[in-house]
């Protein structure tokens, strides 16, 4: 019984992205959409916590989102996985419940 | 109709934002559908069952007395996270003495808010059914 | 399968009523079906007909009830919230004494419990919000 | 001394407009003077006439309005974010071609210049927002 | 030339709290006011923060926005000043100017 | 009418909110005026100005390019935070070449982006008479 977990604030604004690091279960799935999609690119001062999220846990981020943003995805930390609004509702479909960090 | 697990989980503090009043009104109504409710207080929504609360100064309404209401609808698991509480230099006698009577043991008062770590809270919301961010 | 949605936020001040209008026609697309989108807090702002945006930029109010007709979605705002921000339609105008409503087509007012239903109803509940 | 105050949330979600209210009238009482309010953002939604909130609750919209009368205030909406968020009055809304308005007594809608003057005009510009 | 700086948003929750106190400068005037108000209770992560910029600063509390919140003046960090609205006007005349961190 | 310093504190990122795309506006505006116009980008206000935005998958309009055109109301003082970039793992090259013509220097080009330290935009914030936060 896996959770997706949508975050949708900045991890540098908020700590929206914390606490749901920081609640987030082995197997669940993290979504960073709107202006959180600016965590999904490496280099930046929080990019370890997102690592050491995907050692057992599964992120995805928005491409519209990022891209909107001005961060193309070659520059997204390895493993994030890229989806749009599709694939946001598969995510949805593929994971039992749902949990919005607003 | 089939019984849930709802989750009403409250990140915010009280009267900066409106969502910890209408997230009550959401519970009370909830209330009247039988489901299995319980509500969490991470981060900042800890304030919002902070004793004391006095809206005197700020020309609102203070609505903090209606959570010791929510126990007469059963709605009685109130789970507050301990590292939250902690990280704002506060305790549980910080928070007010919410109570249910349960009908099972000959109306006995027993407390409704429960302290739970972080890892127990990341349990608790892990078993939710259906989850209401505010 | 069956979606209930909770918007909770208005047009235009943040992306979630964009993002929930994307994920609604997202998942019609793919052949679910929307039980329902419920408008809760500042997401009753969705709602009104008299918004009239720049030519150059997207109609979120009209896209909602657009996609309503389009699909014939239930689209519910909250009254206790709408009475609070100022979201009529025809019928609570006349019950509270006012002159004028501003509801758009397409959605329709009613109480907080029609989220508990579709909370029950639908197999996920999604919510976007601040 | 002169100021300028800027809103940019709307009523109930965040408590800007409340602080803001409060800090007018404590300007006033002082014998400051209010060169304007300045509505912008979701802060063109404290100038709704339509809002109708529980009676036990302030009245946000209300108390804006009489306080502009008490004190013959400036209370300005930007019309630019106005008609983003469907906020009009009846000379806004028949130029749009809209069957109704919401706007209170009290307030006017005009451009984000008035801002700017006030930021000329004004001692001191205090901004009340998210 | 002072400044009045007004934070509005909880230092937990967001990062205005943390911007402000690494732009104001030595003679400025803080005001936490909404739910930045929390923040003016000692015993916090974030007390220290508030404690250095006392060294240089002045700090205020309105004291409305403190109580609402369930939280007793005596809980405050040492130094720290109430005012309420007027002294809030007040604070905006003593300096020459203001900046909200919204 | 009196020239004053008007300073325009962006700290959010675009599209997520409106603040923004508002906030541009009111730049626009202003420009009429004919104050001493400063923006400063700081925390994440520095993807306001990101070079390569496209909002074809989000349905928004795009309106970075309007930054490039605040050169020709005479608006040149974009001021972003060095260690605001820094810590979103960002750099000058991440940012839109923003420029203005120099009427004084037989209109030659002359970028409007400034970089500065944190300690320098402190004192930049200090010197300005009306300070707009979005």
């Amino acid at each position: 019984m896996s959770m997706l977990h949508i975050v949708n604030k900045s991890p540098f604004e908020r700590n929206a992205m914390d606490s749901c690091l920081k609640h987030a279960r082995e197997g669940d799935a993290i979504l960073m959409i709107e202006d959180a999609a600016v965590g999904a690119v490496d280099g930046s001062t929080i990019a370890g916590d997102i690592k050491a999220a995907l050692a057992d846990k599964t992120v995805y981020v928005l491409g519209g989102d990022l891209a909107a943003r001005g961060m193309s995805e070659d520059r997204i930390i390895d493993g994030i996985k890229v989806v749009d609004y599709a694939g946001f509702v598969d995510l949805t479909v593929e994971n039992e419940k749902t949990q919005s960090w607003v | 109709m089939a019984t849930k697990k709802f989750m009403y989980v409250n990140r915010k503090a009280p009267y900066g934002t409106v969502y910890a009043l209408e997230s009550l009104e959401v519970v009370l109504i909830a209330a009247a559908f039988e489901q299995e409710v319980s509500l969490a207080f991470i981060d900042d929504g800890v304030y919002q069952i902070a004793k004391g609360q006095n809206t005197d100064g700020i020309g609102m309404k203070n609505f903090s007395s209606t959570y010791n209401a929510l126990g007469d609808y059963e709605v009685n698991k109130l789970y507050v996270e301990k590292e939250s509480l902690e990280e704002r230099g506060l305790t549980a006698d910080d928070l007010m003495p919410i109570m249910w009577e349960d009908e099972d043991e000959d109306w006995a008062e027993k407390p409704s808010v429960r302290i739970v770590s972080r890892a127990e809270m990341a349990d608790i919301l892990a078993e939710q059914e259906v989850t209401y961010s505010f | 399968m069956k979606f209930t949605v909770m918007v909770n936020e208005g047009p235009y001040q943040h992306q979630s009523a964009d993002t929930a209008l994307h994920f609604v026609r997202a998942a019609l697309e793919k052949g679910h079906e929307i039980f329902r989108v419920f408008f809760y807090h500042d997401g009753v702002n969705n709602g009104t007909r008299i918004a009239v945006p720049p030519k150059d930029d997207r109609l979120i109010q009209q896209e909602w009830s657009n996609l309503a007709k389009e699909h014939d979605l239930d689209l519910v705002i909250c009254i206790a919230a709408a009475q609070r921000r100022g979201l009529m339609d025809a019928a609570e105008s006349k019950r509270q004494g006012l002159d004028a409503d501003n509801i758009i087509e397409g959605f329709r007012i009613s109480g907080l419990g029609q989220l508990i239903e579709g909370g029950i109803q639908s197999d996920r509940t999604v919510v976007f919000g601040d």
